[in-house]
């Protein structure tokens, strides 16, 4: 494949795209996101069909705080705005950009993580446990796997940031933070669901 | 050690193979086990736990770890040749989905060893399965052997949907790919939308059993019918993964050995894309008994009963594939020709199953026991054998006797029809499924000691097979490039077995059935698409197999909750991962000139 | 025709051996069983329609155009042939819908609602490891393994289960429906004639599910008021006084009798009537068609006092020596539960 | 097919490389959508079947919006993503309607 030279540097203008590894991974990853989205679509089901289901533990509308949730929505929001960055900057070849905004990324993520943790915390001490009924279950369940994505995604971006810094931007290089953006897009598309099926719901009863 | 580090797709389809044929005849003998057990009434063979645990073990073994890896295997050891490419899109996931299979397969069947073995049937119904009613660790294997295992076939299926996607040779549109590449891509689809079902289904019932969560937990608040709901949105997805494949094969078998294009090609790919749309929507058939009422009961008979239509399409298109045909009867050619009539036995069953008033009478009985058996043993074992005995020459380089292979299949096709036939009647004469004996007098005797019968032939049948491949691999490698002589597809214009990078020159392909259009054309090879020059290959990785074995040993850290255990499994499996990302593969070259001249 | 044989060969077992008459679906004693049989009937004639074409098609295939010796000749390559398509496209289609119409009114048939009916008789199935309990919410009368109903009448089931899944199926008379913990189910069945039907759970349920059989006996309707009237009389008792004791300090604890005791396991008033014990131990003095094998119920019911485990791998009755019941205590409740029939 | 296709899209696809506007946008739509949500939920008093509408309705114009810009699934080339993705909704849209209507009837 010859590659595509771009005026500004020497790396072609889609990056992510302009090798066969780079294009079956950019797909393959959307195929995976595909699994994915049934794989929420499954633990959604399962919240759905048992969130009444909450015995002597609290119920949705008086567990949740809409302030803290808001906060955490934001954030998220704002952190998926700064991965768009992230990859246009990588279009233009400005790494130090590049690595910057996924620097962003990443602390929102963390501030995130970090609110999760403390909302669950909170509850816990409410007495809504994983085994207090069938709707703590699921609800653990459900915003806890989204909970370990943001967490993953975090660990992975750490983790090409630390390449950029060895490797640089290359076309092995530039298909993962390609993948990891849209990963990272991909969980804050889940997030809107929670905050809207779980929480706003839940809230409305 | 090679094998341990291999990523190249013909290794990794023996592999399957090897591996999952193990698993056959490990399941294989739990079947002749239970039907030992069910020869005569009131047999005390076995104990009636040990029967439960034989049958969980049966359906689960066979599923999970024969028919699907014996599939990957045929996969892998195809669908790059047949679509004119080097090797999957992913090779080292390709690895990494062999050996989390493998690992799964075995913690499951560890359970054996453990003494606590999975006894809730391979639907795992709840609250059987739930920490209530089953304290031991026994549906533990179940969850996670399933669960890691799972992994594997998801990865498989991700892989070959990007391989079939993006790899396939110049010129080779969508509507010039074989049937069975076709089958495959449809299949690859379902695993990806049905599998992350299963996932969570496994999840939530390990959450269960091991942190006191309440999915399933009707106490707490939890509920049962959920469960079912969630095993058959996956389940029957699932059974089309199983045969659209052996599907697959009958196509090319049975166009190859007629000496005739397939019938029908356009109509064909439409009904496998039907009948995996279909799949996904009528699950609750499994389940007209458990009380859902009449609206989704009559929704659900209808729609399960459309999918007789497309597969019909099919069956009928084989026949008029043979028509006016050059038939031979080899015995790859056998085996397809007996799967026709059998699979629509079997599916015709199947749709009498569908009809949900009946349905009452049939639910958990044997005659549904014999409707799967139809379409699993006489559709897909049938098809895996056909597969087997055509493509042999191709992954191995020898030719399967001829003669062994027709013993082995009158032997095994006679004892097939023996022992589930006379199950469609011990059903409707009222015996339940799963029972580990019967009461005398009831008029299930005589029907009972035929079938286990039946099934000791087809014990002969397997065993036959065996020694084919045990005396075949004594003969020399002399299989031909287009080893049946009538080839149509890519995979036959390369030496048997193919040489690590498949096709020195990547071929155009010019229209349906490639290779057979170059041959009728007068050609002798197929015109390449790209000049000769050194071929990209990637490494060989022993990461894949240490993950996987990070896998299984968090297996064991969860279940016995050795909890330092479980996160020294998973931390072997992200450090892996770790390497994997960070130490770039740049693989290596293979200059195909001096090949030739070593 | 290899194949074709055992197909026929099975046709003939279909028409002449249909099984038990009091078992097997293929006889129906009921008007539900006998709408079910219909519509297999139609369904099976339809299935045969398709498999003989299929069949016809492929013998006719494998003879005619088997490749000679020698054959070099290329045949035809035939692309398709939309005539051909459109009809395997639209005769299936037309034979479901043939299969379809009857399915769909059936569904809706045996799901009407009975429940509130004045005229039926309510009763209230739950399933239990490995046992079944039937109680008369109407009547005040529950009793255990062998469920009475009169002739006539609709009988308007509730279904639920104490534990694990079962399935509640009598195949001659129409079934099943699954117990489910936590949620009833609901159905209804007739029994025109008199006679005791088996039944069979249908759900895997644990080690002894093969073994979780039940009765169903229709009576007609005179003689079922009169074992509504015996069931409520009061207890008969062990004559013995040592008996009675023993039986109700130690079998009284979880079983019932007329009004004393509790329903935690099987009510066990006019158990001496019963066809089996157990669900599964024959009685030759009470059953028509005695095997070999069966013993009298007082035979049975030492076998099952003295050792439950034996006969039901699983169930959770305590074995005589958990009780601490010598071999006369065991000889004593035999005695005295054999005797205990109910007159109907 | 595969790599001799892209090799044509190479030479035809866009050399300019496109500005953060559209994304901004984008953004300050999806937390327009995001306030209005939370606000029918705050706001308390309106009908409980209205609110879920509207729930909903943000929720799914808003996925809308980020998988159509953020996730560049209105770009060429992403036939085989959005059949995923679809194909992925599908499969749940029967699961909820499952959840919602026959878990507990
Ligand atoms: C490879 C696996 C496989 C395949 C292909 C099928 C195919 C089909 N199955 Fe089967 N099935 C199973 C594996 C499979 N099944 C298993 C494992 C179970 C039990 C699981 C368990 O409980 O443990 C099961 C159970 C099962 C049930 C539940 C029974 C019960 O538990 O009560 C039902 C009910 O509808 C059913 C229906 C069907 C139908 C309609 C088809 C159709 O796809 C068949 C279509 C094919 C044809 C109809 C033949 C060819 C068509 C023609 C020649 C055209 C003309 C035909 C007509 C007009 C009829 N199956
Ligand atoms: C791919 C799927 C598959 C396959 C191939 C088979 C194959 C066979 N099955 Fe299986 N079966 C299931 C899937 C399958 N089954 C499932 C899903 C269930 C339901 C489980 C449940 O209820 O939960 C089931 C249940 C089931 C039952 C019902 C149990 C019950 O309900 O009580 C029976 C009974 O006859 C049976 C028999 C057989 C037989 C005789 C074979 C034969 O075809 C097997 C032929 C193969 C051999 C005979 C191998 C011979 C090899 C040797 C003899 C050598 C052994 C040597 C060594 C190991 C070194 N099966
Ligand atoms: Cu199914």
């Amino acid at each position: 494949m010859s590659a595509h030279q771009h005026a500004e540097g020497q790396l072609p203008h889609e990056p992510e795209r302009a090798t066969l590894e780079g294009r079956n991974k950019v797909l393959g990853f959307w195929i995976f996101l595909g699994a994915e989205v049934v794989l929420f679509g499954t633990l959604f089901s399962a919240f759905v069909a048992l969130r009444h289901q909450v015995l002597d533990g609290p119920h949705a509308s008086e567990l949740f705080e809409l302030p803290m949730v808001f906060a955490a929505t934001m954030i998220l929001l704002t952190s998926s705005l700064m991965s768009v960055f992230a990859v246009q900057a990588m279009h233009r070849n400005k790494v130090k950009a590049l690595i910057g905004w996924l620097f962003v990324t990443i602390i929102l993520g963390l501030s995130f993580l970090g609110l999760e943790i403390y909302e669950f915390n909170n509850y816990v001490a409410e007495g809504h446990r994983m085994n207090t009924s069938a709707f703590s279950s699921s609800f653990y369940t459900l915003v806890g796997f989204h909970g370990a994505h943001v967490a993953f995604g975090v660990l992975w971006i750490s983790l090409l940031i630390a390449q950029m810094f060895k490797k640089g931007l290359t076309v092995v290089t530039a298909p993962k933070i390609y993948l990891s953006m849209i990963y990272w897009h991909f969980i804050d598309v889940v997030w809107v669901f929670i905050f809207t099926v779980v929480y706003l719901m839940g809230k409305v009863g | 050690m090679d094998w341990l580090t291999t990523v190249d797709h013909k290794k990794i389809g023996i592999l399957y193979l090897l591996a999952g044929f193990i698993f056959f005849l490990v399941g294989g003998l739990e079947a002749i086990l239970i039907r030992i057990q069910l020869m005569k009434p009131m047999n005390d063979f076995v104990a009636a736990d040990t029967f439960n645990e034989l049958i969980t073990m049966h359906g689960t073994t066979m599923i999970f770890l024969a028919a699907m890896p014996m599939l990957f295997a045929l996969m892998n050891a195809v669908i790059p040749l047949q679509i004119g490419a080097r090797d999957v899109a992913f090779p080292f996931l390709n690895a990494l989905g062999f050996w989390t299979f493998f690992f799964g397969g075995l913690l499951l069947n560890i359970s054996w060893f453990a003494g606590q073995v999975p006894d809730a049937g391979w639907t795992s119904y709840v609250p059987l399965a739930g920490p209530t009613y089953n304290g031991t660790h026994g549906v533990d294997y179940y969850v996670i052997g399933l669960q890691i295992a799972g992994i594997g076939t998801l990865l498989g299926g991700i892989n070959f949907m990007a391989t079939i996607i993006n790899m396939r040779a110049p010129g080779m549109s969508f509507m010039r790919m074989p049937m069975f590449t076709w089958a495959i891509f449809i299949t690859s689809v379902l695993i990806v939308f049905a599998f992350p079902v299963l996932t969570v289904g496994l999840v939530a019932l390990m959450f269960d059993r091991l942190f006191q969560a309440n999915f399933f937990e009707v106490g707490g608040g939890g509920n049962t019918v959920l469960w079912e709901h969630v095993f058959w949105v996956f389940g029957h997805p699932e059974v089309y993964i199983l045969i659209l494949p052996a599907f697959g094969v009958i196509s090319e078998v049975v166009a190859t050995f007629s000496r005739k294009r397939l019938f029908g090609y356009s109509s064909m790919v439409f009904a496998l894309v039907l009948i995996a749309f279909l799949g996904f929507m009528v699950w609750a058939h499994h389940m007209f008994t458990t009380g859902l009422g009449p609206v989704a009961n009559a929704l659900f008979s209808i729609g399960t009963m459309l999918i007789a239509v497309p597969t019909g399409v099919k069956i009928f298109n084989w026949l008029f594939t043979l028509w006016g045909g050059s038939i031979r009867f080899t015995t790859a050619n056998l085996f397809a020709i007996g799967f026709i009539p059998t699979f629509v036995l079997g599916g015709v069953t199947g749709v009498m199953l569908a009809s949900a008033p009946a349905d009452y009478q049939y639910h958990d009985s044997y005659f549904v026991v014999a409707h799967f058996h139809y379409v699993i043993v006489g559709g897909l074992i049938l098809g895996i054998f056909a597969g087997l005995h055509y493509w042999w020459p191709k992954m191995f380089g020898r030719m399967l006797n001829e003669g062994l292979g027709k013993l082995t299949f009158w032997t095994f096709f006679i004892g097939f029809h023996l022992t589930f036939f006379v199950q469609h009647f011990l059903g409707l004469l009222g015996m339940p499924r799963r029972v580990w004996t019967y009461l005398p007098n009831q008029g299930f005797d005589t029907l009972n000691l035929i079938s286990s019968i039946g099934a000791f032939l087809m014990g002969i049948g397997t065993i036959v097979f065996v020694l084919n491949v045990i005396i075949t691999w004594a003969k020399p490698r002399n299989a031909a490039a287009d080893a049946w002589e009538d080839g149509r597809s890519l995979e036959w214009t390369i030496p048997s077995p193919p040489p690590e990078y498949n096709f020195k020159q990547t071929p155009l392909v010019r229209g349906i059935d490639a290779w057979w259009k170059e041959k009728t054309e007068g050609n002798t090879a197929m015109t390449p698409a790209e000049p000769l020059g050194p071929i990209h290959m990637p490494s060989p990785s022993i990461l894949p197999f240490i993950m996987s074995v990070g896998l299984f040993i968090a297996g064991f850290g969860f279940m016995y909750a050795h909890h330092w255990l479980a996160a020294g499994g998973i931390l072997v499996t992200f450090v892996c991962m770790f390497f994997r990302s960070v130490y770039d593969d740049h693989g290596f070259h293979i200059d195909p000139e001096e090949e030739v001249q070593a | 025709m290899k194949r074709i044989l055992p197909l026929l060969a099975g046709m003939a077992l279909l028409l002449s051996a249909c099984g038990r008459s009091d078992l097997s679906a293929l006889d129906p004693q009921g008007p539900i069983a006998q709408r079910q049989y219909d519509l297999m009937k139609i369904s099976i004639s339809i299935m045969t329609l398709v498999v003989v074409v299929v069949f016809a098609i492929c013998i006719y295939v494998l003879i005619k155009f088997r490749r000679r010796k020698g054959d070099k000749t290329i045949p035809k390559q035939v692309e398709g042939n939309h005539k051909l398509e459109i009809i395997w496209t639209v005769v299936p289609l037309i034979l479901l819908l043939i299969l379809g119409v009857p399915t769909i009114q059936s569904v809706f048939g045996m799901a009407k609602d009975y429940s509130k009916d004045k005229d039926a008789i309510q009763v209230k199935v739950t399933s239990h490891l490995y046992w079944w309990e039937f109680e008369y919410p109407q009547l005040g009368v529950t009793t255990a393994q062998e469920l009475v109903v009169p002739t006539g009448k609709k009988i308007s089931f509730e279904l639920v289960s104490a534990d694990v899944k079962h399935s509640f199926w009598i195949p001659s008379i129409g079934g099943k429906m699954d117990t489910n913990p936590g949620m009833s189910n609901r159905m209804y069945l007739e029994f025109p004639k008199e006679g005791v039907y088996r039944g069979k759970c249908a759900e895997l349920c644990g080690p002894s599910h093969a073994l979780m059989d039940f009765k169903a006996k229709s009576v007609s309707p005179a003689s079922f008021d009169k074992w509504v009237a015996a069931m409520k009389a009061p207890a008969v008792m062990p004559a013995d006084a040592h008996i009675a004791e023993t039986f109700r300090s130690k079998c009284l604890a979880c079983h019932a009798v007329g009004d004393q005791g509790t329903n935690g396991a099987p009510n066990l008033t006019g158990i001496g009537g019963r066809q089996t014990v157990a669900g599964i131990l024959y009685n030759s003095d009470v059953v028509k068609d005695p095997q070999s094998e069966d013993k009298t119920v007082e035979e049975n019911l030492k076998t099952w006092i003295t050792n439950p485990q034996k006969v039901k791998p699983g169930n959770q009755m305590p074995s005589a020596a958990d009780n601490q019941l010598t071999q006369d205590e065991i000889d004593g409740i035999a005695k005295y539960l054999a005797g205990y029939k109910l007159d109907y | 097919m595969a790599s001799n296709h892209s090799a044509s899209e190479e030479q035809t696809r866009r050399h300019k490389v496109e500005g953060p506007q559209k994304h901004i946008v984008a953004f300050v739509l999806s937390l327009a959508l995001t306030i209005i949500a939370f606000a029918a939920v705050a706001a308390g008093d309106i009908n409980t079947n209205f609110t879920y509408f509207i729930l909903v309705l943000m929720a799914i114009i808003q996925v809308f919006v980020q998988l159509a810009f953020w996730m560049h699934m209105k770009d060429r080339g992403h036939l085989f993503p959005i059949i995923c993705i679809i194909a992925g909704v599908f499969v749940v849209c029967a699961m909820i309607i499952t959840a919602l209507f026959w878990v507990w009837w």
